[in-house]
């Protein structure tokens, strides 16, 4: 049973693992709190489910509709935020505050308030030994692998990703450098977003969408980046893999309506006690600020 | 600074003018010989507004209805409509319909907590509360005189779903005394009351609960939920969900390959058109427990039975579907409320003479749609509210019990396992 | 930044005489009519204590709902179940409030930006899964429903007036004490952290200390104004009482107004409030959720415009007229 | 080369530099002296863009630059190797040189400059894959150097370079310094360690409280009875 709930867990995590990568992109590059992040994921299923219904294009072919609305939202955000970057945390807050309210209203007054979703393509299931997989949930989490895969590379070995990552290290020390830091600000908001509309694609596939579900999504991303430590990409991965299956363990062991409150409760405990993340000093490099 | 304060006091004066206004013009304009007014509310933004929404087109089509047969007495209906979506608002609101627009009926609401906060006010100021679709049992444990529910309370819910899960043990050859039964709810209002009526239920019936299990219907994964389900090896679940969580349940049954002997669903969480759409064939042989929303109209009286052709008829208008359980028990409430209670008293002038006629409802069961009856009790819960098992079949909702209200044979009972289907 | 703190007797005329103009109200019987100021005052209320902590410390709070929740549940059952009443409850309440305050003080204040927010947003939530899942005592997700006894000592009237009076005395010792912080030591060294905390710790100043002071008193305000409003609606739930989104409120209404000024809530409320009931009734029958597009709108408008606040730059711009006219009249 | 003409700028509301001047030629080293807080560092920045100009005028190669962006400037030839090395602490040695070359004016060299610096500083090599946090303060003012030579500078501003490392690396960053600018790049020399600075400075200025209070050729200023009481304790 343990297994079965790990292996739900991961494949979950997979998923979470796009959109708190999004989140902690952006916030090491531009320093922008964004808590507008999961009513990006929601914008992104309502993409997925438009794509669905005027093309009957599934989530797996309408990645690019996705992506290219992503580049759009994206946008949008940074072009409101653009203000508030460099400058103080909470006017972040509040914009993106007010930004979600705006999104999600928007999005009810033109979709109504109904569950929008997609029927699966597949709905069957691969038993390994006593372990069922959802075949939706593997081919969500091999695209999700994919996808993170494709990111980490973009980051590690291209000019534009390793200027990202100086920024994040060091923004003013960068501009000194001649790093065009405001052409990367909207990449890393680009990135940022189109992982988190791609994640909410993905997500159609498995869970029905109606316009408050952003806000599920925004703490979990932001549990997630914090336990990962911020503004480490690495991290954020294996938190949100960390956060899928303490989601699936503990609402086994403890009670499903618990299963929020345990990770909550870690998130306080790591915010207090390990503010640097769960996997500084593990091996793996802090920044150093 | 003397500026400054001019500035507020000015911004302070256009506030109070604003709230002035917005309170006498619509006194004024309203013609209260001619029309009668009527409250409706229902949460239509935050989070209950899916269902709030279809309660509001139920309540709608009835008054239009109405009117267009003429209205009452000669005097149209007038909804004066309020969006409350929270407590709060429901405070703000119903104090506005009752001290602003002078109505002297409200009827709605759908959410327990404000269902709670405006049959109070309601109380206390003399107007006719009448709930259609709250469940919360203590709506009409307050000894308020004027609030009435037309729908089944929580605690009844569970008993009868209880009900239908024993005869359905019958059916396949179980003994009540020896199945087991395993209870997940979500863990709001509706969930919980259930799970209170099935379980005081089951304890007198003598059958044992082996689970009784309670989730966050907001939680976006319930493989846990399914596994201790198949951990529980329960004969008969029963599952109180929100239409997000149900559809998940189901899909997450499969995947894990969990298919219980008796599967019986509560509320709109299997019910809704979009679990039909979202699990296609997968919903094939799902029961959903709620009143029925696919009547059987040659049971019906003709003249009823017309009304509720109509009324489909405008719903799937309206709404681009058909008018789920909710929009079934909203226009039967408010058609009641206006044809039989309004109609009665003589317009809604007399509280006393609403109350009276209401009190004196003697509708037999099976005469509305959903196979309710109306006769109140003390409180002013109707005590002829129904509930049905209905299924899913090729597709499309069928009711499967009770016999009088069924129009198909109840299939795949007990269910088979996943592969075999 | 500096001078606008500077508390000169006009921003005490200005508090008078909104206080004056709002308690022209309890002229009225309109139930409606006062509903929209009771309501106002009821955020008013908040985020003027919301603003003793996060306006004079720039930490943002995302969980004052933990502390109204709290106060409100502590009252609440102490007046249901023991029949005490919630005059007592309130103070119960407050110190409840207060309690928790100096617990989530002890852990979190020295957080920074959003993970202090992030983390009263979490404390808020689990507030809440535990009010849901400890039914015994709380009720559950049903909530409360306050029996509606009306006499003095239960703090339940017939009429609006009274409690409309509540509130604006609450209202009023708010403002005091926001101003008494103001002018005290207290209020200058919170100054001094929200300009620069390193600074202010190398000039001596304790500054975890003086935001946990920060914290309870904002915390107990909160707390004893939830008891005032639980008693007014007679209904409590989970998922009205631990609301972040009455936080968001709180802190939108603030700083909306001018945080870290005293008058600033005051206005941002006198505006918000009422505008927010008059587009749902306006907007929300008709066009689903349009009411809160406007709000939202206007809200990113206001923080990308006038990051200072209504009543911050307000009182800039007068400033900057004051400063002209003494420089005429130094000229001459 | 380089002509900054009556600058002025500063903080928020604080003005920092009061119309400062200097004149920098094609090939020279130049040095600048001054206590600490005196505003060399934010004339640095100015020169390099990050600052706004409130008044004045930076010309570099007969070029008005002053609103340009830092990436233009770069672009054009104008490298800063910051105060506090400012490497970027998760990224490799490796990287961080390729960060040095982002510019279109230094891509197309990318290689021959990596080769160049790591003859020039063969443990770049060695640890070229280490994350840069790591190192030794020295190790790592010999990255800062390499990075902001992989950027092909004409002009090379060098804020502070010697700070914090032992005697033996000051000499040695002293002598790389000296290479560097026989290699023809022109280089603006900020140091706090004064009699180095200015025994290889052609042209020095010395700087206080935002405003050059002295000029003249390194020799003269070493010299001066003033600044040797002032920097030299003498």
């Amino acid at each position: 049973m343990l297994l079965q709930l790990i292996v739900s867990g991961l494949l979950l995590g997979g998923i979470y693992a796009l959109l708190s990568l999004g989140l902690s992109l952006i916030f090491g590059v531009s320093k922008f709190t964004n808590f507008a992040h999961g009513d990006f994921v929601m914008v992104g299923m309502y993409m997925a489910f438009v794509s669905y219904g005027m093309f009957t294009l599934t989530p797996y072919f309408s990645w690019p509709l996705v992506m290219l609305g992503g580049v759009g939202f994206a946008l949008l955000l940074y072009l409101v935020a653009r203000s508030t970057i460099e400058k103080s945390g909470l006017n972040q807050i509040l914009v993106t505050l007010g930004l979600s309210m705006v999104l999600q209203n928007t999005v009810l007054l033109f979709f109504k308030s109904d569950y929008k979703s997609i029927p699966a393509t597949f709905g069957s299931s691969i038993k390994l030994g006593t372990v069922f997989i959802s075949t939706e949930m593997l081919i969500a989490f091999v695209i999700a692998v994919v996808i993170t895969g494709g990111f980490f590379f973009f980051i590690k070995y291209t000019d534009t990703g390793r200027a990202l990552r100086a920024v994040s290290d060091d923004r003013a020390a960068s501009k000194l450098m001649g790093l065009p830091v405001n052409l990367l600000d909207p990449i890393a908001f680009c990135l940022g977003i189109v992982l988190a509309c791609l994640a909410g694609a993905l997500l159609m596939t498995v869970y029905p969408t109606t316009p408050t579900i952003g806000s599920g999504y925004n703490l979990i991303a932001w549990v997630t980046v914090v336990l990962g430590g911020l503004g480490y990409l690495q991290g954020a991965l294996f938190s949100a893999l960390l956060i899928g299956i303490c989601e699936t363990v503990s609402g086994f062991y403890l009670g499903a309506d618990l299963r929020q409150a345990v990770y909550y409760v870690l998130f306080i405990l790591v915010l207090v006690f390990r503010p640097q993340g769960l996997f500084a000093g593990l091996g793996m490099k802090k920044v150093k600020r | 600074m003397k500026k400054l304060s001019w500035f507020l006091i000015l911004m302070l004066a256009s506030v109070t003018v604003l709230s002035g206004c917005s309170s006498s013009t619509p006194a004024n304009t309203a013609k209260p010989a001619e029309v009668i007014k009527i409250g409706v509310i229902q949460p239509r933004s935050g989070p209950l507004a899916v269902s709030g929404e279809d309660s509001y087109w139920g309540t709608k089509i009835a008054i239009d209805m109405v009117n267009e047969a003429g209205g009452i007495k000669g005097k149209k209906i007038e909804a004066v409509v309020a969006d409350v979506p929270n407590a709060g608002a429901a405070q703000n609101e119903v104090n506005r319909l009752i001290q602003n627009e002078k109505v002297k009926v409200i009827t709605g609401i759908y959410g327990s907590a404000m269902a709670e906060v405006a049959a109070g006010i309601c109380n206390r100021n003399e107007v006719l509360y009448w709930e259609h679709i709250s469940v919360t049992d203590r709506l009409t444990k307050q000894g308020y005189k004027s609030v009435f529910r037309m729908h089944i309370n929580g605690s009844l819910f569970g008993e009868q779903a209880a009900q239908i899960a024993e005869s359905y043990a019958k059916k396949i050859g179980l003994d009540p005394t020896k199945a087991t039964v395993a209870v997940v709810s979500e863990n709001g209002d509706f969930g919980k009351s259930i799970a209170a009526g099935v379980d005081a239920y089951t304890k007198k019936a003598g059958t044992k609960i082996v689970l009784n299990e309670l989730y966050d219907s907001k939680t976006t994964d319930t493989s846990p939920i399914v596994l201790k389900l198949k951990a529980s090896n329960a004969d008969i679940v029963i599952a109180t969900s929100y239409i997000n969580d149900g559809i998940d349940i189901t899909k997450k049954s499969k995947v894990l390959d969990y298919s219980p002997k008796i599967f019986l669903g509560i509320g709109s969480g299997y019910g809704l058109a979009a679990y039909g759409k979202s699990l296609e064939k997968d919903a094939e042989g799902m029961i959903d427990l709620d009143p029925t929303s696919t009547p059987v109209l040659k049971n019906l009286d003709p003249n009823m039975a017309k009304a509720v052709e109509e009324f489909q008829k405008r719903f799937k208008a309206a709404r681009g579907y058909d008018s789920p359980t909710v929009g079934y028990l909203a226009w039967q409430a408010t058609w009641v409320l206006l044809n039989n209670v309004i109609a009665t008293a003589g317009g809604t002038d007399n509280l006393a003479a609403m109350i009276k006629a209401a009190k004196e409802l003697d509708i037999k069961v099976g005469s509305l749609p959903t196979g309710a009856g109306v006769k109140f009790d003390e409180s002013g819960q109707n005590t002829r509210a129904v509930i049905s098992a209905m299924q899913w079949q090729k597709g499309k909702l069928v009711t499967i019990y009770p016999d009088y209200l069924a129009n198909a044979q109840g299939i795949m009972i007990p269910l088979p396992a996943w592969n075999k289907r | 930044m500096r001078s606008f703190l500077s508390h000169k007797k006009s921003d005490y005329f200005i508090c008078a005489a909104v206080m004056l103009l709002l308690s022209l109200g309890l002229l009225s019987s309109n139930k409606y009519t006062l509903d929209i100021l009771i309501t106002t005052v009821y955020f008013c209320t908040i985020a003027s204590a919301w603003n003793i902590m996060c306006g004079y410390t720039g930490q943002l709070s995302l969980g004052h709902g933990a502390f109204l929740g709290l106060a409100q549940y502590t009252s609440t059952l102490l007046y249901t179940k023991m029949d005490i009443s919630p005059w007592l409850g309130m103070l119960a309440g407050g110190l409840t409030a207060m309690l928790l305050a100096l617990l989530v003080g002890v852990l979190a204040l020295r957080l920074k930006g959003p993970f202090f927010a992030l983390a009263t947003i979490a404390l808020t939530t689990i507030l809440e899964i535990f009010a849901v899942k400890f039914d015994g005592i709380t009720g559950g997700s049903v909530g409360i429903t306050i029996p509606y006894n009306p006499s003095l000592g239960n703090m339940i009237f017939k009429d609006y007036q009274p409690t409309y009076f509540l509130f604006l005395c609450l209202l009023a010792l708010v403002l005091l004490t926001t101003i008494y912080i103001s002018r005290s030591r207290l209020g200058s060294n919170l100054v001094a952290i929200r300009e620069n905390d390193l600074t202010a710790a190398s000039l001596g100043i304790n500054v975890f200390r003086n935001q946990l002071y920060a914290l309870m008193i904002s915390s107990f305000f909160t707390g004893v104004v939830g008891t005032l409003y639980a008693q007014y609606v007679l209904f409590i739930d989970p998922a009205g009482s631990f609301s972040v989104i009455v936080s968001e409120k709180a802190a939108l209404i603030s700083i909306i107004g001018g945080a870290g000024t005293v008058f600033g809530p005051l206005i941002g409320g006198i505006l918000l409030a009422p505008t927010e009931i008059f587009l749902r009734t306006w907007l929300g029958s008709t066009y689903q959720g349009a009411y809160l597009i406007v709000y939202g709108v206007v809200l990113i408008f206001v923080i990308l415009t006038i990051p200072n606040g209504i009543a911050g730059t307000v009182s800039a711009y007068i400033r900057k007229c004051n400063c002209k006219t003494e420089q005429a009249s130094g000229d001459d | 080369m380089l002509k900054v003409t009556e600058l002025s700028t500063g903080y928020g509301e604080n003005q920092v530099l009061f119309g400062v001047s200097i004149q920098i030629g094609q090939g020279e080293i130049a040095g600048m002296v001054g206590s600490n807080a005196a505003g060399k560092t934010t004339l640095l920045h100015t020169i390099s863009g990050v600052n706004r100009v409130w008044a004045g005028k930076v010309e570099f190669c007969d070029e008005n630059i002053t609103k340009m962006t830092p990436q233009c400037r770069t672009e054009r030839g104008l490298i800063q190797c910051p105060e506090g090395r400012r490497l970027f602490p998760s990224l490799n040695v490796l990287e961080n040189l390729l960060i040095g070359s982002y510019s279109k004016r230094a891509k197309p060299k990318r290689n021959k400059s990596l080769k160049h610096v790591y003859e020039m500083f063969p443990i770049l090599f060695e640890r070229r894959y280490q994350p840069a946090g790591l190192m030794s303060g020295g190790e790592q003012q010999m990255c800062a150097i390499g990075r902001a030579l992989m950027g092909d500078p004409a002009l090379l501003i060098m804020d502070e370079p010697s700070l914090g490392l032992a005697p033996i690396i000051v000499q040695k960053v002293f002598e790389i310094i000296e290479q560097i600018n026989r290699e023809g790049v022109t280089i603006l020399l900020v140091e706090q360690n004064v009699r180095k600075a200015l025994s290889i400075s052609a042209h020095a200025y010395a700087m206080e409280s935002g405003k050059i209070t002295m000029h003249g050729t390194g020799k003269e200023l070493l010299q001066d009875e003033n600044l040797r009481k002032t920097y030299l304790g003498i």
